[in-house]
């Protein structure tokens, strides 16, 4: 029985979601979706004339993956703009699939707890099915399921860091506290092994773009996502250890050879 | 004639243009692209009828990788 | 081209050593070895009547795996010890391979440094291919090379604890002193994330037996720990991004919509 | 007679008894274990002239799981 | 010169405010105000008969250390509640000054965004001295400063564990970002090494409670923390070392003896 | 009832050991020494020339504070360069007091275990009272224990790095299986929280001299390291609360008003 | 017979019964307490003019440590 | 003429010369330092009666700072 990812009553294979935003070219952004098997990728909007052939090649690229598209509203200052460009992406990409996004700081791109949830409410009422990207606060995660979102997208650190779980306290009481809301970790993971433990931690999905496009080898990079992320999953339904705070053999100590119970024995 | 900003730029039509006139100097009428009038969004079934003023701002978005 | 590890001249496809205790069944402990891909398991040797059959199953479920033996000498606490079950593993399984450990405290079950070196350097003269379970102290290591080991397996954290990598500053220290030397992260590793870290990190391989032992379900963690063990092999060949201190947006900024260079502007 | 340990257990032999000799007690003299006579390994080419002394310590091994 | 601490136009000689709640008795709360040498103390209202003698010793008690009252709004959980306690607090304390707490949930007693600033721009326009209890979150606080506050308060970590400073990121980029403001850390400490870390980082103050009075000994622990954090504001001004990955001799090493430069020597 | 520090059966009021080298002057390091309240002091001997008067200056600052002096053998790699230095230390300055490093590697400059119990146990049975610089590793401590010393100094981190207390696990098994020795932690530390901390962990002292000598003012920092660790010491002594995973509230909720039992309320 | 509740206990005080009134059954009029009236707050010189309905809620606070 | 390295720089002495005779060239035979010959500690005690060879390493060390 297969272990899938539903979103908005979507099931979906991968629970990896992969930004096509920084790749040396479009060829290596192709090649990366296609090796971290992702069935979603998020794409923005930005001014450009129509004429342009460069965003027309990108889109076109992106286009003959088949992929769901994810389109964001990244950049937005306020719920107004957000709404606005939810609703171009809308009719560009015939999609009411939205990444929420309301920066609230220019320096640290960090969710607008405010604007998100003014957003996300306009948004659901005008019938979009809305992924926030947000803290890790869970006041601002419940306001937004007030809101009418049904998947939430926290942060594990700043976008573009590579910082991985920065904390893991207020992550570890999202999973517990929603444990029906689907939950996708989504920005500031730079390695593989983040993206394992906060599957490990619970959390449904990860996305990202930064760790793969910048790393040496993206499409490589890709692929050890994708199994990380997979391998996380994985131990998460298996049922990780206890950890103990004091040493306990493997080997038995039962039958130990040379611990003699005489006087001549060593020890 | 009236001067609106387009994608930050000032053009320059003549008074009683549509926003399909404005599109159709930089553009083709269809493909993936979509527009602001003033900062709200408007649909591609209304370009033909809105006609523009002085001072308005037109932004045209199109499909760019994104995170 | 095949990354293939290369453990005293022989080669290995997978990077994953498994042990063979704790299982709540030969047929357990079988699954597990099957779903980890491993090529390389460990076992060891106590005291038993030959007559016993539980021993001779257990043994005999190993065999069958068709894996190499690594056998250790878990439990002694001195060279002396060391060296003799050494003796007795390599005339009962044929094999001059040797996990050497010597235990220094029974409350963390530390391998002794002292101990280490003496037994590893008299073993080494005896013709073993010594893999010492050592901490993750340079100097020792440095001394367990003089006396001749080709390959070292420094902790993670105390045997049976699953605190996973407890220092870092010395393993990335080991690691760049040494880097032609197979080094396997051996104990401690609780979770598929940590085993994935060590291998970003450049280790070249990991060892366990309690995480996946004692997982509620041992196969499926044999087989996360697996992947998540190919997957920073995989990030650590295809170049980790980075970190920053700062965020950096992966969407471009440029051609942000709704930002005017008018007085009528929103920002 | 004399009296040896055997995995930590006392068993009692005749004078002039060797290793295999007791080994023949416990068990078959061939199969996966190994011995050390005194926390000293003996190898199994061995076990038929090595004669046993009374007070001395024999410890059988045999393969179990291991980390 | 005074280091003094300035919060809304008042100096204070001590950066400890301390918490009043929680002590064995009256008299154990009394003495640990006296060795915690604080200038402030926080305390709360509750329902009460007006004849009931308890509290009214209490309160004695904390009238009779002369310090700076801080009354609190702990437990509410909407804007209205809050505001509505701080006019009863202004009323029975005579001071405008005011913690602002407004809960957010039941389970991690997190500071609520959103009431919050709702309640803040409410006090504040009705003439209180606004400190709030909030989360480390960058977007609240320039909130809660647009809101008219002077002086703000991040929590550490949730109110009780004893858990420090969990994100020290986020505690950080507040530092950095707002350097005119005096940020208190309120609420997680559990220990004089955690307070001292933060007022190294650069905060102003530091509010407790649970640390104090819930110590073997309340009165040491207070004196404790006072120390270390005059410790950690001193290291602040005397700026703290760089810190560095490698290794570097404090003692010479030109002149080292035995090192020969000829064949003879030893190294 | 003082609390002493009691170290080869002297006691001192200080548990503050500071280092004389890398001030930039003989003046700074005088009033860092002052401002410490240090009962101890450390230095070393390097090749001079004895008509040199610099390293007369220097060594008539450091007599004239009248601290006792800790000779150290920095710089020693063997444990006969270490013997021979601790010897001439004893000839000029008249102690059998001896700070023991034997350095195992030049990059890390980390303990080197095997030279330090050859050293030690020889300078044990030459009258010597050994304080060996060492690192966390428990066997080794041990082995030091058995070789004669009294007194054992862990390292935090490397020599110079202000990385602070790099493995706590290992520093926290010293702590409770060597519960009557006096255990002093030296190097790595760069702040006072961290040496807080260390001394809230049950460690006697703390010695270092790089986070004083390269503080921006290092009079001042030494004095906040004085006070950190005097905190830390109390803090030990108090009895710190117990760190919980889950808040809890320090104002009580009982008598929470605005909570109402009927209807009518808003909660 | 008009019910209040005091401090989340019901109490019984005649018709045109006022805060004054009420405050009297449980303690002085004066000292270090407050009181919300319905969730409001309300001022000590407002106590003597505000009459109390039926099934109105009065909150009487006095402080207690606090964190 | 006998060759020998004191603190790693080359001095010439006569024959027959000591360690004494070796210090009175670089400084005054009391003072805090101490010397090693050979990289063995040398005693003050000795200084007088120690004879040099050729090839002969000297270490004159003094207090400097240390951590």
């Amino acid at each position: 029985m297969a272990d899938l990812l539903t979103l908005y009553g979507e099931q979906f294979q991968s629970r990896f979601l992969l930004g096509t935003a920084l790749y040396s070219s479009p060829a290596a952004m192709l090649e990366s979706v296609a090796t971290s098997a992702c069935d979603i990728v998020t794409l923005g909007l930005r001014r450009q004339n129509p004429k342009d052939r460069d965003g027309q090649t990108l889109w076109n690229a992106i286009q003959s993956t088949g992929k769901r598209l994810l389109p964001n509203t990244a950049g937005c200052k306020s719920a107004k703009e957000a709404i606005n460009l939810a609703e171009m992406s809308r009719e560009i990409f015939s999609t009411d699939w939205i990444k929420l996004e309301v920066i609230g700081d220019d320096y640290n791109l960090q969710p607008c707890p405010f604007g998100l949830v003014e957003a996300a409410a306009e948004l659901n009422l005008r019938g979009f099915k809305v992924l926030p990207y947000c803290t890790d606060d869970l006041v601002l995660c419940q306001r937004l399921l007030d809101a009418g979102c049904q998947v939430l997208m926290p942060w594990g650190s700043p976008i573009g860091t590579g910082l991985g779980l920065m904390n893991k306290y207020n992550l570890k009481t999202l999973r517990e506290r929603l444990p029906q809301v689907p939950l996708i970790v989504d920005a500031g993971l730079g390695a593989p092994s983040q993206a394992c433990e906060a599957m490990e931690m619970g959390f449904d999905a990860v996305l990202l773009n930064t760790a793969v496009a910048k790393a040496a080898q993206p499409a490589a990079m890709a692929q050890a996502f994708a199994a990380a992320i997979n391998a996380g999953r994985a131990a998460y339904l298996a049922g990780l250890m206890v950890k103990r705070q004091t040493a306990s053999p493997s080997t038995p100590t039962i039958g130990q050879p040379f611990w003699h119970q005489h006087p001549k024995g060593n020890s | 004639m009236l001067k609106i900003l387009l994608n930050n730029q000032t053009i320059q039509l003549p008074p009683g243009s549509t926003v399909s006139d404005a599109l159709s100097i930089v553009g083709p009428s269809e493909g993936p692209f979509a527009v602001a009038l003033n900062d709200e969004f408007l649909p591609k079934s209304r370009y033909k009828q809105q006609s523009l003023n002085d001072g308005d701002t037109l932004d045209l978005v199109a499909p760019v990788g994104g995170g």
